[in-house]
């Protein structure tokens, strides 16, 4: 029953098909809001306002005819959609979705998750290398450049909440304004920490301006230049899961959460913002809530992203890595002095 | 000096617009007066001169003059009646460029350009146009 | 300086060749295939003309006419007759870089060799076409299409 | 020393909206070589214009290139002009001039947002297209057409402007200064933007003027080198309009170079709509033989200086036909700026001239194994391979 219970969690919800319908209506939304913003319409005709669009994307890309190049390394070729794909679904099987405890939940799964985001940048890497052709080389070497920037100041970032919380458990993470010791404010004092977590989200997702390995007019798809078919599928599927899984990650750990409390906290008084940023609710209310609750903070997020996009050009190699380490590893340290020394004072 | 974020607040300003994108296939554009289509003949006005085939720049006009047998037998005495004609215009439609060449040449204005604009085909066989 | 005294220097400078003025700005001034690169010198350090907009080659059935149209504040358009059978040039291409694009050209197409050109490679025509083929001289033979497009014009 | 990788870019590349090699030696990220190869868009037009009266050569030539149409048949007809000594008329020479301002804006906007997408920004890249319209719009208003105009005939233009359409384009104006004036303000001020092209694929004064550069280019180098001014022609000696020159030497300078060509450019419409001459717009009768003679004539396009070669021979036809597109001139020396750069300023240098191979190369190619250095294929072959690959493996045919 129990092994049942967790091929459910695994297979349908929080996992593999949650995760793929879910990330496909965030793509399409990304794409509608990035439309709008330049005065288009984006996705019309598949399903309402083109919402299977991303599917259809994924489907047609499914029967295409699918192309390993001669010089090519097969195995590895198949092997990196595949990891990449599994590593994301797994980090995404620990975000707390309907509940503020996932079924895997352990104290340390902050860390777990934000190691496994990091599988896809690797694999994209290897696809490059693999591939052997100029532009995935060039792309893939750009990949492992741009992860050595954006790296260290996301993984700051992200674990400024955590140290606020006193907790590596996203779940205890995103409950934590509205418990017993802890207090709503504690949301604005992470600005500066959610803006670099925003910036490093992109430049990990590589969208504008950070979309340098992938940068079209310059090195055509970078890594994944060759793939084709049923690969390269898996591979769009994988971006769209780390985009969720990404922006949800960042949702929890910075907005707030929504539902049960896990054991061992207890709740504070729930404010008007209480109401509106989070809170609790007990039973199937706690669980539908919840839910909600995530999909629309994970939707802000993505809207956040999508306005980056919109709002940027690309910009070079270089110049990621100097704005990383001149600007958003300083900031994030500096947030964690700012959070240090709130809790020197006792004042969380 | 820049400044970032110059575009968001445009960037707004569409979000709540309406986008300009036209329903193509659905919603055709207004071509303007005297826009360059495909060129149609009148057969009763041409007189076989031939200027618009020198002029052509693709080669893409082809003029038959046919000269069809008397309907009435000559009359003795009378001067014979003009042999009657029969123009037929070949109409290469992949080769033409819609320069509208032979509208200006044409002393009888037998050529004129319509509005057409979706000439596009499968077959070049259907781009032959044969006009009477 | 105007156009009136562009010509006298003109004159001046370019004594054995007769200087002929058209269209308000332009001068067409004959000169010997080995005077070139003086010309375009002394017009360079002398008037300040340097730009080299372009070199015709023109296929004038007894020889060819090499054009180079120098222009500044005038347009100076030197003609070079080029003997049919030894159809070689000075290279302009060290004296001035921008001419070197202008003379792969002309090597496609006329099969005329500029001497010490730095970067002969073929410009315009394809790679697998027919050695010995210049498809601007009047008594090339251009090789025609095999095959017709079916249901096109046919081929004249 | 990293090794040096070979990095073919082209025929066919997501940044080249036209077929063009280019051939670069990098060391990680930074370029050392740079050649380029065209040819892939060369048509024989040259050729083709020897055995075509002038008339059909005057549409020939107008589909060299479709964004530059009306420059290259008023370069013609300039030179032809020139050959039978005709005097075009006032009227016809100032919407000749409107033709080729208009076609000027929205070559630029064009450009810009070219440009923008070449560094990822395809907002602007779309916004500026959306402006772009009204351009286009009034270009169909008054030739019919959007891309060929068709406008020019020897002597004159084929089409006369009415009183509607002359109101209708100057209130069109004043809002294309004021988005233009908004999109200069977007190009100097996005910091990401600002970063990409400042100080990039630098090219000094002295190269430009060695290389022979031209147009927006060579201006941005600053070469004051207009052939608007220098060797006036049409309506322009009686237009009032600046040059616009920039010293960054740079793709900023290039960006500012257009934007205020663009503001110009519109003042000059503006000239041309309120002083429109009445009278005849074209000469009545032409002759269709053209004396013997050459004749030179020289156009500022959009992109720059565009030269016509026109021999006559007494006959309808045209004894020989040059064209030099201004990207010729500028296309050896924007590859050449861009050695030690980073491979991510390829794309944005090689299209900060503008570059228009249509115009440049007026035929196909084979491949060839570089490193071996023997032939592979030829187009013959490759398309036959194609056809009998379907034909087999999917049952296709064609």
């Amino acid at each position: 029953m129990n092994a049942l219970k967790v091929a459910l969690y695994i297979l349908v919800f929080p996992g593999f098909v949650f995760q793929s319908l879910y990330s496909t209506f965030l793509e399409w939304m990304d794409r509608k809001v990035y439309a709008r913003m330049q005065n288009r319409r984006g996705p019309m005709y598949t399903g309402w306002a083109g919402m299977l669009q991303p599917v259809a994307d994924i489907f047609k890309l499914l029967s295409k005819e699918d192309i390993v190049p001669a010089q090519a390394d097969r195995r590895a070729f198949a092997f990196m959609p595949i990891l990449s794909l599994a590593a994301v679904i797994t980090a995404g099987l620990y975000i707390p979705v309907w509940h503020l405890r996932s079924f895997n939940s352990f104290e340390g799964d902050l860390i777990v998750v934000a190691y496994l985001l990091t599988i896809p940048s690797f694999s994209l890497f290897l696809a490059g290398w693999f591939s052997v052709s100029p532009y995935s080389l060039i792309g893939a070497t750009r990949v492992l450049t741009q992860l050595f920037a954006y790296e260290v100041p996301f993984f700051l970032a992200i674990l400024t909440p955590a140290v606020i919380a006193g907790s590596w458990q996203i779940s205890k993470v995103a409950v934590f304004p509205w418990t017993a010791t802890g207090h709503w404010w504690v949301l604005p004092v992470e600005l500066i920490a959610f803006v670099v977590a925003i910036l490093t989200l992109q430049a990990k997702l590589e969208r504008v301006p950070f979309d340098i390995p992938e940068a079209e007019t310059e090195v055509v798809g970078g890594p994944l230049t060759e793939y084709s078919g049923k690969k390269l599928a898996l591979f769009r599927l994988e971006k769209d899961i780390l985009m969720y899984v990404g922006s949800a990650l960042v949702a929890c750990v910075f907005l707030g959460g929504f539902g049960a409390l896990p054991p061992g906290l207890e709740r504070s008084e729930i404010g008007v913002l209480g109401v509106l940023l989070g809170g609790y609710a007990p039973g199937v209310a706690g669980v539908l809530l919840g839910a909600v609750h995530l999909a629309v903070k994970t939707a802000f997020v993505v809207f956040l992203l999508s306005m980056l996009r919109a709002a940027c050009a690309r910009i070079r190699i270089d110049q990621i890595v100097r704005f990383s380490w001149r600007y958003l590893a300083p900031w994030s340290v500096v947030q964690f002095l700012v959070v240090l020394l709130f809790k020197a004072k006792g004042a969380m | 000096m820049p400044k970032a974020g110059v575009l968001v607040p445009e960037l707004f300003r569409n979000l709540r617009s309406r986008p300009v994108t036209r329903f193509y296939p659905f919603e055709k554009a207004e071509v303007p007066e005297g826009f360059r289509g495909t060129p149609r003949f009148k057969a009763e006005n041409c007189i076989g001169c031939k200027v618009c085939m020198r002029d052509c720049p693709s080669d893409a006009i082809h003029i038959e003059v046919q000269t069809l047998p008397p309907t009435e037998p000559a009359v003795e005495g009378q001067p014979a009646p003009k042999p009657k004609k029969k123009m037929t215009m070949v109409l290469y439609l992949d080769r033409c460029v819609h320069c509208a060449r032979c509208a200006e040449v044409c002393p009888k204005d037998a050529i004129a350009l319509d509005k057409e604009f979706e000439v596009a085909a499968f077959s070049r066989d259907s781009l032959r146009l044969v006009q009477e | 300086m105007t156009v009136t005294d562009y010509e006298t220097d003109l004159k001046v400078l370019f004594p054995g060749s007769e200087v002929r003025r058209t269209q308000a700005r332009t001068f067409w001034i004959g000169i010997e295939r080995d005077a070139l690169l003086d010309a375009v010198k002394t017009l360079r350090d002398k008037l300040g003309i340097r730009h080299l907009t372009t070199i015709v080659g023109e296929d004038m059935r007894d020889h060819f006419l090499l054009s180079y149209i120098v222009s500044g504040s005038v347009v100076v358009v030197l003609q070079v007759k080029v003997d049919r059978e030894k159809p070689e040039v000075p290279t302009l291409a060290l004296v001035t870089p921008g001419a070197a694009v202008y003379e792969r050209e002309l090597h496609d197409l006329l099969g005329i060799v500029p001497v010490g050109h730095p970067d002969l490679r073929r410009q315009v025509l394809p790679e697998d076409w027919p050695a010995g083929v210049y498809p601007l001289r009047k008594d090339a033979v251009l090789p025609k299409p095999a095959a017709e497009a079916e249901g096109g014009k046919p081929n004249a | 020393m990293p090794e040096t990788i070979h990095l073919p870019i082209g025929p066919q590349h997501p940044f080249l909206k036209e077929p063009a090699k280019f051939d670069f030696d990098i060391q990680g990220e930074e370029i050392v070589g740079a050649r380029m190869q065209m040819g892939y868009n060369h048509r024989g037009i040259e050729k083709v214009c020897e055995d075509r009266n002038y008339f059909q050569c005057l549409f020939i030539l107008e589909r060299i290139c479709g964004i530059c149409s009306h420059s290259h048949t008023t370069a013609f007809v300039q030179a032809v002009e020139k050959l039978l000594e005709l005097e075009v008329p006032k009227r016809g020479l100032y919407l000749r001039t409107l033709v080729c301002e208009l076609e000027r804006l929205h070559s630029h906007l064009l450009w810009l947002g070219v440009a923008a997408h070449e560094v990822g920004f395809d907002t602007l890249f779309m916004y500026v297209w959306r402006d772009r319209e009204l351009i286009m719009e009034i270009l169909e208003e008054i030739s019919g057409n959007r891309v060929n105009y068709a406008i020019n005939t020897i002597g004159g233009v084929r089409r006369d402007l009415t009183e509607a359409q002359r109101k209708k384009i100057l209130a069109s104006i004043q809002p294309l200064l004021d988005r233009t004036a908004y999109y200069a303000g977007i190009g100097t001020n996005e910091p990401s933007f600002v970063a990409r092209i400042r100080g990039v694929g630098r090219m000094s004064k002295e190269r430009a003027i060695e290389k022979c550069a031209v147009g927006p280019f060579g201006r941005a180098s600053g070469v004051d080198m207009d052939i608007r001014r220098d060797d006036p022609y049409g309506a322009y000696p009686e237009l009032e309009f600046k040059v616009i020159t920039s010293d960054e030497c740079d793709i900023y300078g290039r960006v500012l170079v257009r934007v205020y060509e663009i503001v110009e450019s519109c003042k000059m419409v503006k000239q041309i709509l309120e002083n429109l001459p009445e009278g005849d717009i074209a000469v009545k009768k032409v002759m269709r033989r053209v004396p013997a003679g050459a004749a030179v004539s020289r156009y500022e396009a959009p992109r720059g200086e565009d030269v016509h070669y026109v021999r006559g021979n007494g006959t309808e036809k045209p004894e020989r036909v040059k064209v030099r597109a201004p990207t010729m001139a500028n296309l050896e020396a924007a590859t050449e700026s861009v050695v030690g750069a980073m491979v991510a300023d390829i794309p944005i240098a090689i299209a900060s001239i503008d570059p228009c191979f249509s115009c440049t190369d007026r035929t196909t190619v084979a491949l060839k194994d570089r490193k071996r250095g023997r032939r592979l294929t030829t187009w013959a072959e490759l398309r036959r391979y194609g056809i009998d690959w379907y034909r087999k493996n999917r049952r296709i045919s064609f």
